[in-house]
C-alpha cells in the first residue's frame, strides 16, 4: 500500500529532524538532501515545468513508471529550496496516483516547515505540493 | 437569546474603555454609532500587540516576522470571508473603507462597461458614497444616474424599485443594506434577485448593516459587498469589498504599483491574481489583523443578540421620543437598524445636538451624507441622529430623551 | 550633533517594544527597515489612548469627542505641512499610503491632462509604485512612459536625464527621492529645476526619503511629493501627498463620496475645497494621529541626527561586508541612505536571506518590488538587502555579517 | 480708541461667563444673547450675505457709519448660532475697520468657546470671524 509508503516516510523524516532543535541545523541537513534530488532531465527545465509564485526557480516533472506509481524528478536555482524539493520527492515519489493526490502531509507542521508552506511564504512550497498533486491528480484520472 | 441579549450591555460594556469616560464633566452617553462605533479593549491590544511584537510587511518577506504578520493579516481576509459567508476568500479584497470600495468597483467596474446607453440605478437613500462615484463615472462616459423613490415612512419604493429596473433596464444597481439616517432594512435579497431577473449586477453597500446583522452574501446572492472596519467595532482606515470572483477576475485593476503585479517592465507588466490585484501597496496591516478581531469579538457576542437587543433599544426609543411634543421620528420602516432620526417642530437640530453634548450626549445633527434624501423628505436642516450598538443601554436612551426634553424647553 | 548621532541607538532602542523580541530562539536583528520601520512606544500608545479615549468620526460632528477627535487629526495634518515645509497646510492630502498618493496624481492629474502626443518620463530605479500607474494612465492615453537611465555605481545617468527632457519634452517627470534597492540619494532639487526649465511637472516619490532625510517641498521646489507613514516609524495604511496648491485646485477629484463634496443632488453636485476634495469618505483617524506622533519623536530625535547615524553606518557595512569573498554591493553612490542591497557569487539571494532568518536576523531578498532596475542591473534573482533605521547598531550590522558568512560557507 | 473698545467688551464678556461653570448655563446664556442681535434686514438675507461652511445658516452684513466704524447686523436660523453671532457683533460692532481687522480675539479661548472657533467645527464661527474681519479689511482699505 503506497498510503503506508508515504506515511511510513513522513515518519522517517520527523525522526531524523527531530535530532535538530536549531533552524540552522535544519538548514544544513535541507541542503544536504537537495544534492541527493532526482535531477529534472535539462531539457525539461521549460517554463512548461516551471512553478510560479517563488522567488527561487523551482522545476518539476511527474512520470508514470511501469507499476502505476508516480516518479518526480526535479530542480531549483536555490540550495534550499532544492532541499524542500528533495524533501517533498523523497515523501512522495515512487507512490500510487491516488495516494499522493490525497495524502496528509502532516510531516511539514511536525517538522516546523509548515510555514514554509504558507500559501504566502515566497518560496512556493505551497504550489510545489500543489502541483505535485495535481499531476498525480491528472495520473490517477487516465489510470482509473 | 432573548435573556442573553437584554443582559448584553450590562455583560460588555467594560470591554469598551471608552464608555468610562466623561464629557463636560458628565458621563458619556455615546450615540453616534453610525458614524462609527467604539473599539472593544480586544482590538485596541489586537492592534498594539502587532505592532509592538510582530510588526513587519508583508506577503513577499522571507523572515519571521513577515511571515507572522502575513499569516495574520491573510487570516483577518479569512475571517471576513467566513463572515460574510463568501465562497472563496480571494473574493474578499481589502480596500480603505466602503467610500473605497465603491469608488473601486465604479472606476474599475464602471469605465470598461458603462457606455452613454446605459444606466445606474440607485436609491435617494443613499449614503453619498454611492452616488458620487456613480456621478463621476456616468458622467464620464455619458451614462445616466437614475434614483429609486422612498416612501414617507423611510421604506423603499418597491414598485417604483420594479418599473426602474423594466424602464430602465439598467446595468449596475447599487443600495444599501440598510440606511445610515433611517435605519431602513432594504430586502436585499430579493431585490438582487430582481435586479438579476433584468440583467444587472448588484452592489449592496452593507456599511450600516454589518455591525447590526448576520450577512451571507451567498444567500443575498449580490454580485458586489462593501463595508467598512470602524462602523463595526473595527479600526479606522479599513473595511473591504467582496465581489463575486468571476467579476473580479474580469474587472481590470484600479490602482497600480506593488503587490497587485506578477511583473513589471517598461516593455509591458502583467497583473496579480486575485485578491492582490486589487490591493496596491503595502496594505493597513494592522488594521487588517485588528479588523478581524473585533468580527471575532461581535461573533462571540453573537450578531443575533446585537440585533435582537438595538431591535429593542429602537422600540424603546420610539415609544419613549413619543412623549415629546412636537417631535416627529423620520423612518418608521417596520425593520430597522439601531439609528433613530428625528426633528422636533421649528428647532434646529444643530441647536438640539449643541445642547445635548452640553449633557454628555454624543448624537449626529445634519444631513448624515445623504443630501439627497434630506432634499426629498424635505428636511432642509437635516435631523438629529441617536443612533445604537451592543452596548447601549435603555437608561441612556432615557436619559437622551430627558436631555431632549430640557433641551427643547431652553430652545422654545 | 556628532556625538548625539553616535550615541543614538543606545538612547532610542528602549523606545522600541519589537526589539526585546526573540526570533527561533535569538535576539532579534531587524534590517528590513526600508519595507517597513518599527514603531516607537509613543505611536503605539498615541493610537490606543485615541482608541480608548476620544474617538469619534470627525468633520461633522457636532460633539465634543467628534470636535477632540477632529482637531488631533487636522493637527497631524498640520504637523506634516511643518515637517516638509509646505506652504499650506492644505497642500497636505491623506491618503492610504505612497502607492495611493502616486495613483491619485496619474489618474486625476494624468487622465485630465495627458494625451497620445505626451510623453511621462520616470527613471529605472523607480519603486513599481512609481512605474505601474504611469503605465496605466499612458496606455488608456495613449501616452509614452520613458524611463532614464541607470549607472552601474547606482546613481542616476544626470546626462540622460537632461537629454530624455530635452527629447520627449515630458508633461510630468516622476523620480524617487531616494531609492529602496541602492540607496542612492538623488539631487531632487536640481533635477526639478531642470524639469521646471523644460516645462515639465514633477513628482518626487519620498518614502524612502522622509525616514531619513529632511525634507522641504518648497526649497526642492517639486509640484508633487509623496510618502508613506510605516516606514518612517509611523502606523500602516496611511501616507500622504503634497501638491502644490495651484495643480490640486485645478485637479479633478479622484474618490467621491462624503466628505469630499459641498453639496449633493441628482441635479448636480459641488466639490469641497483643499484637501477634502481629495479626501472622500472616513479617514484613516488613528493612523494620522499616530503619524503626527510619529513625526514628533522623529523631530525629538532629530532627523540629521538619523541621517548621520545612518551614513555611518552604511560606511561600516560596506568596510564589513567588504571582507567577506564573492560579495559585491549593489548601489555604492556617494550619497545613500541606510541600504545595503549585495549580491554573493553563485548563490541565491533566498538561500542567504533564509540562512539569516535562522540566525534572527530579518533581511529582504529578493526584486525589492524594483524589476526594470533589477533586469537593468542583470540581477534576475534580485538582492539580499539589509536596510537601516535610527535604532540599528554597529553590532546588529557585525553580526549580520558574521551570519552572513556563516551562511556563505554552509551553501558553499 | 476701538482697539481699546474691543478690548474692555471681551472683558466684559469674560467676566460675564465666568458666572457660569456649566455648559448649560452657557448655552442658556447664549441663547439670551442671540434675542438682541442687531437683526439684518430681510431683504439682505440673500446668498451674498449667507456664510459658508454652516450646518445651520448665517447671513451676515457690514455698513459703516458716519464716523467711519463698523455696524454688523446679522441673523442665522439656529438659536445657539444665533448666540454666538450675536457675542461676537456685541464686541466687535461699532469698532474701527482696522482695529476689527486685526483684533486679538482672546475672549473665544478665555470662556471657552475656542472649541467652537476651530475651523472644523461646523457651526462656522470660524467662517463668521473670518467674514466680520474680510468686511473690516476691505472698509479700511478703502478709508486710507
Ligand atoms: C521608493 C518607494 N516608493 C513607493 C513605495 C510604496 O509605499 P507603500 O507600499 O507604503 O504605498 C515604497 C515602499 O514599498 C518605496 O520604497
Ligand atoms: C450607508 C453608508 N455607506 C457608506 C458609508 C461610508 O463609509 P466610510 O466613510 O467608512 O467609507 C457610510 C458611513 O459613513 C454609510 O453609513
Amino acid at each position: 500500500m503506497s498510503e503506508g509508503l508515504i506515511s511510513s516516510r513522513q515518519q522517517e523524516v520527523i525522526e531524523e529532524f527531530e535530532l535538530f532543535d536549531d533552524w540552522m541545523d535544519k538548514y544544513e541537513h535541507l541542503i544536504e538532501l537537495g544534492k541527493d534530488i532526482p535531477a529534472i532531465q535539462p531539457h525539461r527545465k521549460t517554463d512548461d515545468h516551471l512553478i510560479k509564485g517563488c522567488q527561487s526557480k523551482v522545476w518539476l516533472a511527474a512520470d508514470e513508471t511501469d507499476s502505476g506509481a508516480v516518479e518526480f524528478t526535479a530542480d531549483s536555482d536555490a540550495i534550499i529550496t532544492k532541499g524542500l524539493v528533495g524533501l517533498m520527492v523523497r515523501v512522495l515519489s515512487g507512490a500510487d496516483a491516488r495516494a499522493i493526490a490525497e495524502a496528509d502531509l502532516h510531516f511539514l507542521d511536525a517538522i516546523g516547515l509548515h510555514q514554509h508552506l504558507s500559501p504566502t511564504r515566497s518560496n512556493g512550497l505551497a504550489s510545489m505540493v500543489k502541483q505535485m498533486r495535481l499531476y498525480a491528480a491528472a495520473l490517477a484520472a487516465r489510470q482509473s | 437569546m432573548m435573556m442573553a441579549s437584554l443582559n448584553l450591555p450590562e455583560r460588555i460594556r467594560q470591554d469598551f474603555p471608552i464608555l468610562q469616560r466623561k464629557v463636560h464633566g458628565k458621563d458619556l452617553v455615546y450615540l453616534d454609532n453610525a458614524a462609527s462605533a467604539q473599539k472593544p479593549l480586544a482590538v485596541i491590544e489586537g492592534q498594539r500587540e502587532y505592532l509592538s511584537n510582530y510588526h513587519a510587511n508583508i506577503h513577499r518577506g522571507a523572515h519571521h516576522l513577515a511571515q507572522l504578520a502575513t499569516e495574520a493579516f491573510e487570516g483577518a481576509r479569512g475571517k471576513i470571508a467566513t463572515h460574510i459567508g463568501a465562497a472563496h476568500t480571494e473574493e474578499v479584497v481589502f480596500t480603505g473603507g466602503s467610500t473605497d470600495a465603491i469608488n473601486l468597483v465604479a472606476q474599475a467596474w464602471g469605465r470598461a462597461n458603462l457606455t452613454s446607453d446605459d444606466t445606474v440605478l440607485v436609491t435617494r437613500m443613499e449614503h453619498h458614497a454611492n452616488i458620487v462615484p456613480w456621478q463621476m463615472v456616468c458622467a464620464e462616459k455619458g451614462a445616466k444616474l437614475v434614483p429609486v423613490n422612498v416612501l414617507e415612512d423611510g421604506t423603499l419604493d418597491l414598485d417604483d424599485y420594479a418599473s426602474c429596473l423594466e424602464q430602465h433596464q439598467p446595468k449596475m444597481v447599487g443600495f444599501v443594506h440598510a440606511s445610515n439616517t433611517l435605519g431602513t432594512i432594504n430586502p436585499v435579497a430579493e431585490m438582487c434577485a430582481q435586479a438579476k431577473a433584468a440583467g444587472a449586477l448588484t452592489l449592496v453597500d452593507g456599511s450600516q448593516a454589518l455591525p447590526h446583522l448576520n450577512i451571507d452574501v451567498q444567500a443575498i446572492d449580490c454580485d458586489f459587498y462593501v463595508a467598512t472596519a470602524h462602523k463595526a467595532y473595527g479600526p479606522t482606515g479599513l473595511g473591504f469589498l467582496y465581489g463575486k470572483k468571476s467579476h473580479l477576475e474580469s474587472m481590470p485593476p484600479w490602482r497600480g504599483g506593488g503587490e497587485m503585479i506578477e511583473s513589471v517592465s517598461f516593455e509591458g507588466t502583467t497583473f496579480n491574481g486575485l485578491p492582490h490585484k486589487f490591493e496596491a501597496g503595502t496594505p493597513h496591516i494592522s488594521g487588517g489583523i485588528a479588523f478581524g478581531i473585533a468580527l471575532d469579538w461581535m461573533n462571540g457576542v453573537g450578531t443575533e443578540n446585537i440585533s435582537h437587543h438595538e431591535t429593542r433599544l429602537v422600540e424603546h426609543a420610539h415609544a419613549a421620543l413619543g412623549t415629546l411634543k412636537g417631535l416627529q421620528i423620520i423612518g418608521t420602516a417596520p425593520h430597522k437598524v439601531g439609528v433613530v432620526s428625528l426633528v422636533v417642530d421649528g428647532l434646529h437640530p444643530y441647536d438640539l445636538g449643541t445642547l445635548l453634548d452640553g449633557q454628555g450626549m454624543a448624537v449626529r445633527t445634519g444631513h448624515h451624507c445623504t443630501e439627497p434624501l434630506m432634499q426629498h423628505l424635505g428636511l432642509e436642516s437635516g435631523t438629529l441622529r441617536m443612533s445604537f450598538a451592543a452596548y447601549t443601554t435603555r437608561e441612556e436612551i432615557d436619559r437622551a430623551v430627558i436631555a431632549l426634553d430640557r433641551a427643547i424647553n431652553m430652545l422654545r
